[in-house]
């Protein structure tokens, strides 16, 4: 029953970015999966509110902006786990006593969203030039009701699905930084996803590796 | 426009007035003791209050200190019973926020803001009743209060507004006749310099209809500063004839 | 060692972990005692209260008629709330709910959807005119680390406790009539269970954190098991990165820890039921 | 975050440029900035970007009741966020002056000039009428937000369509977009901001000013207008002294520039209509300038399968089993039971206990029912309203709340 096929659910739909495009923020990038695509600005190290303040480590605050409509409960759970996988990445003891701000507008929800805005917020923290001890990305596995995998679900994938797995994978060991599920699953169903999402993590990593390169081509 | 002729074949409107013709305007200044200068004042059926502290040193946050003139302060609100319908928020949404902002503007450029480095004039506007003009109604009773309190300004401001109907500018608009949907832009003018403190306009109107409206909306206020002066006038003859017994 | 408490809290950790015990006594796997007591609030439609340690969560659930959602007109509501108010811990401030708060809901919320406790299908009760709305409002009275176990818990004894009266739609008149007389117990489908892990150093896995430990610690793992060993909630909201043992460990520690709940909350209904 | 303020010798500087007829990114007095407009992939999206200003627009709907002093007409609500993105100095949901101002102009430059027609708007007269809800996102500020909201608004309008309804009775169908064509809104005409700065008490003036000319400027003159000449609101601020000529002259320049950007909004209208309708691809990745050395976009990529299963079961082997015998709870009293033979719970321990004094009043109550339940319980239990009554022998006083017999 838990057989997975190599059938058409295995892919990353068609994927891009665009790092430095807001003139204001200190670091900005947009991230696209398919018709997802979520827009994420930094700014800091800077000046951080007095009841904010952390006297070793930089306070990290993230927003979400959903598209439509004020920001609920939904919003604030995303926020909690960007932020948090923001944090174990980030060397924030080098800035002490200083905030960094992430904000992160959806653009579009076409599916995987929470892994589109992971990858969207890495891409901003790099391009704001911010310390990481390593990078991190976003892959987000539905299981449908023929127990077939899909990575990278669209929306409508999403609705169709018996369960939702999003992962942010770190690129120094690719194990799980983060998970975030709906319905119920079987533990081989979460190994072969876990599994799964670190084949995914490579091809992003890859691709920050290949825009990094790309955008510095002119210097180096 | 829908069912209300708002100017007959006779050239008259809603309530009789011809088209340029402005509503009675009454005012008394110093109304209230405890305050450095108040005004009351009725423009036609809408009766304002405005209330004038300071200058004083700047109250709240510190930050909003300006090193080389005066912060002005304005608060406009509504009374809950100034409407027909009762008004469950008598300040604090997005119309009177708007409003308190205009007013605030519309003084900064009129007050001498200069002469007080560091200290912060507080403006408060009440509408008692609404029936058209406010802004305007709120604007003439800031200034007379302003007069009162004794804050050195460049000129009066009056404030009137004024409707566009069948090719006629209308001055002094009542509520019927904002609330018609038609043409509404409201005008804080200076008189003697004939420089214009804010100006706002609703609805749509064709481009060469402006300078007629405006026209219009001009000789409006030129009117009414004459009134203005009169009632300071007034004001201060009654007030040394006190102080002299 | 009080002082190296206050001063060094992590070290003071450490050297405890270091031979595999905790400040409090406990071994690494082991979970803080559990009591549950079930319909402790009268005047609830379905209660129960769940310490685990010092953590203190009382689950009251109020049945309410209402309309169904236009996208759903078969479907009924279950609308969780979990409020961690100022006076279960001094981290918390007066106010709207904080982050930790709304997060807490919406795992709950997600758990709810995920393991599908209640089916909706069964709280309506005529299409697209009347269906049931559970209030279930969780409240902290004690925060001492892993609300969000002792959230599920509760929850899960305050359904098996709710009650609600038989509802007919009279036809003539097409307006409800409720039966307060006839009440039944809600169908409950599944039973999540979660159990919370804590890592310190990136490395040591540690179960049922208090809340010194789940400041300490560099991620918090929660995991949800339902009696059929599937999983409702593999929920970690990032922190240190773990290997897929690592993760396959807790999720073996969770399944122990759901049959030790499923049967105390089964001892305690059938005590609650023999004495009627 | 506070936003850098501008240094004397750059305002001195800015000023002295706008005295000479000179910009900082070399335009002309009057000239715009570049406008480019594009949307994505729902209906009703947008985002405008002007120069370096970007602003994303949303347009949604859904069935509400009418307001009661207009049954028969749908409701239009605007909604502008200064997003903490667009400017370190945004901060989330506080009412700053400039998003009054901004909000306020947008209703009026959109809702007052009446250039939606609310009437189709009415599904059931008095019952339901469709709300449009027009999400306006500031994403990065440099200057003229004004003239890119209303833009990204009125380009957003023109380009949402609403689900088709069906009234059958009292039952409204709403068909998806799949079932029956969507519809578009009656949109009567286009009103465009335009916003000009005063420099020197009003001697000279610039069009579209960015956020460098915003900071030293004495106020600011928005006027909308729509391309049949017609103003649909002026509006001054910041306490500048005008002369009629300066706002009749103002008037003159927007409806040239008015005209501009309505044709513009239709070509970028069009544009999207026929790519949809040619099957072509469309959306904001399509709009991406791939040119950009910033910018790097990958196909569709398959990921490698193999393995995958190998290694979840290496995993599941390695794990142990759960053990099938786990220790019973204790039943401490009816309806209370216990798991796990703790000593941690610091409530039932002794008062000698030196942890109690971080526990504070409050708990006293409970602590009282939890030491009784661990001790000699006393259980007295006919009451109805609870299962458990526990009294405490050595706590006479307990509290009124539990009922004593």
């Amino acid at each position: 029953m838990d057989q997975i096929e190599t059938g058409s659910g295995s892919v990353l739909r068609e994927y891009g970015s665009e790092q430095n495009l807001l003139s204001k923020p200190d670091g900005s990038a947009t991230f696209l999966q398919g018709d997802t695509s979520v827009l994420a600005g930094v700014y800091g190290p800077a000046e951080v509110k007095v009841n904010k303040e952390i006297y070793d480590r930089a306070t990290l605050e993230v927003v979400v902006q959903p598209k439509v409509g004020m920001s609920s409960v939904r919003e604030r759970a995303r926020e909690q786990c960007v932020r948090e996988t923001c944090e174990a990445v980030l060397l924030s003891t080098l800035h002490p006593r200083s905030s960094l701000t992430l904000i992160l507008q959806v653009v579009h929800d076409d599916g995987s969203l929470l892994s589109c805005c992971l990858n969207a917020a890495c891409m901003a923290l790099m391009d704001a030039g911010l310390p990481m001890g390593r990078l991190f990305c976003g892959v987000t596995c539905a299981i449908d009701s023929d127990s077939q995998i899909i990575t990278d679900p669209t929306a409508q994938q999403e609705r169709e699905s018996r369960a939702l797995m999003t992962f942010a994978i770190d690129s120094k060991e690719r194990n799980v930084l983060m998970s975030s599920t709906k319905g119920s699953f079987s533990v081989k169903e979460l190994q072969q996803c876990i599994a799964l999402s670190q084949k995914a993590s490579e091809k992003i990593f890859q691709f920050y590796r290949d825009s990094v390169k790309r955008r510095y081509s002119k210097i180096l | 426009m829908a069912g209300l002729e708002l100017l007959s074949d006779q050239g008259y409107r809603l309530d009789g007035r011809r088209a340029a013709e402005l509503r009675k305007l009454q005012a008394r200044m110093g109304v209230f003791a405890q305050a450095d200068g108040s005004a009351y004042l009725e423009q036609g059926n809408t009766k304002a209050l405005a209330v004038v502290y300071g200058p004083h040193e700047v109250r709240g946050s510190r930050s909003r200190t300006l090193h080389d003139r005066a912060v002005i302060n304005c608060q406009y609100s509504m009374a809950t019973f100034s409407t027909a319908e009762r008004k469950r928020r008598p300040h604090g949404d997005r119309k009177s926020s708007e409003m308190s902002l205009h007013l605030k503007q519309t003084f900064e450029a009129a007050v001498l803001t200069q002469l007080y480095p560091r200290s912060q004039i507080d403006i408060y506007v009440k509408i008692l009743q609404s029936d058209g003009g406010n802004y305007s109604a709120c604007v003439n009773a800031a200034t007379l209060a302003l007069v009162d309190a004794g804050i050195p300004m460049r000129d009066y401001v009056c404030a009137c507004t004024a409707g566009f109907v069948e090719d006629t500018p209308l001055a002094d608009l009542c509520h019927a006749e904002e609330s018609g949907g038609g043409t509404t832009l409201a005008l804080a003018l200076l008189p003697r310099s004939e420089s214009i403190a804010l100006v706002q306009m609703d609805a749509r109107l064709h481009q060469d209809h402006l300078d007629p409206l405006m026209e219009a909306a001009m000789t409006a206020c030129k009117g009414l500063s004459k009134v203005l002066d009169s009632v300071v006038r007034q004001h201060l003859q009654e007030v040394s004839v006190q102080t002299r017994e | 060692m009080c002082f190296i408490r206050t001063a060094e809290p992590l070290e003071y950790h450490r050297s405890f972990l270091k031979e595999n015990c905790r400040p409090d006594g406990r071994e690494l796997g082991e979970f803080r005692p559990t009591t549950l007591n079930i319909g402790s609030i009268g005047t609830a439609d379905g209660s129960a209260m769940v310490k685990i340690g010092n953590t203190t969560v009382i689950c009251g659930i109020k049945a309410e008629l209402s309309a169904p959602p236009s996208d759903a007109p078969d479907k009924g509501y279950i609308v969780p709330n979990v409020d961690l108010p100022p006076l279960c811990s001094s981290r918390f401030r007066p106010g709207p709910p904080g982050e930790q708060a709304q997060a807490a809901s919406q795992f709950i919320a997600d758990v709810i959807d995920g393991s599908k406790i209640i089916k909706k299908e069964d709280l309506c009760i005529e299409k697209s005119k009347l269906c049931w709305v559970l209030y279930c409002d969780i409240m902290c009275l004690d925060y001492d680390g892993n609300v969000l176990d002792a959230c599920i818990i509760t929850l899960l004894a305050a359904l098996k406790n709710t009650q609600i009266p038989k509802v007919t739609i009279n036809k003539e008149t097409d307006l409800a009539e409720v039966d307060i007389e006839h009440k039944r117990h809600l169908q409950i489908n599944k039973h999540p269970v979660s159990s919370s892990f804590a890592v310190f150093d990136d490395t040591v896995l540690i179960v049922d954190p208090t809340a010194e430990e789940e400041s300490l610690a560099t991620s918090v793992i929660t995991a949800v098991v339902d009696e059929d060993d599937q999983l409702c909630a593999f929920h970690k909201p990032g922190g240190s990165s773990l290997s897929a043992e690592k993760l396959q460990d807790c999720i073996t520690r969770s399944v122990t820890r759901h049959r030790e709940v499923g049967k105390l909350i089964d001892k305690v209904l059938e005590s609650t039921k023999a004495s009627k | 975050m506070k936003e850098t303020p501008l240094s004397a010798c750059e305002r001195t500087f800015l000023l002295k440029a706008v005295e000479e007829k000179k910009r900082l990114d070399g335009r002309q007095t009057y000239d715009y900035r570049n406008i480019r407009i594009t949307f994505g992939t729902d209906y009703g999206c947008c985002t405008v970007s002007l120069g370096k200003t970007r602003v994303l627009a949303q347009v949604s709907c859904e069935l509400v009741p009418p307001k009661d002093s207009r049954p028969t007409e749908g409701i239009v609500f605007f909604n502008l966020e200064l997003s903490p993105m667009a400017s370190p100095a945004f901060q989330p949901n506080r009412q700053s002056e400039l998003l009054v101002t901004l909000n306020r102009q947008l209703e009026r430059c959109l809702r007052n000039s009446k250039c939606i027609d609310t009437e189709s708007l009415c599904v059931v007269s008095g019952e339901k009428v469709w709300q449009i809800r027009v999400d306006v996102h500031v994403l990065n500020h440099d200057g003229n937000l004004m003239d890119a909201a209303s833009i990204a608004a009125i380009s957003a309008l023109s380009h949402f369509r609403r689900p088709d309804v069906a009234i059958q009775g009292r039952d409204i169908t709403i068909f998806s977009p799949e079932e029956r064509d969507p519809v578009a809104l009656s949109i009567y005409h286009m009103p465009i901001c335009v916003s000009f700065a005063f420099f020197q008490q009003g001697t000279y003036l610039l069009v579209d000013p960015c956020e460098k000319e915003e900071q030293v400027t004495d106020g600011l003159l928005v006027i909308a207008m729509n391309k049949h000449r017609e103003i649909c609101s002026i509006q001054s601020s910041g306490g500048i002294m005008l002369l009629k000529d300066q706002v009749l002259r103002c008037s003159k320049i927007a409806s040239v520039k008015v005209s501009e950007i309505t044709d513009l909004i239709n070509k970028a209208l069009e544009n999207d209509k026929r790519v949809r309708k040619e099957g072509g691809r469309f959306g904001f990745a399509e709009s991406m300038p791939k040119e950009r050395i910033t910018a790097l976009k990958r196909d569709e990529a398959p990921v490698e399968m193999t393995g995958v299963q190998e290694m979840a079961e290496e995993f599941l082997s390695k794990g142990e089993a759960a053990p099938e015998v786990v220790s019973s709870p204790v039943i401490v009293a009816t309806g209370t039971g216990q798991l796990g033979e703790g000593v941690q719970s610091t409530w039932g321990l002794e008062e000698e206990d030196e942890e109690d004094e971080c526990q504070g009043e409050m708990d006293k109550e409970e602590k009282k029912k939890k030491k009784a339940e661990k001790d000699e319980v006393m259980v007295i239990s006919d009451s109805e309203e609870e299962e458990v009554v526990v009294l405490n022998p050595e706590a006479p006083k307990s509290k009124g709340k539990r009922p004593k017999h």
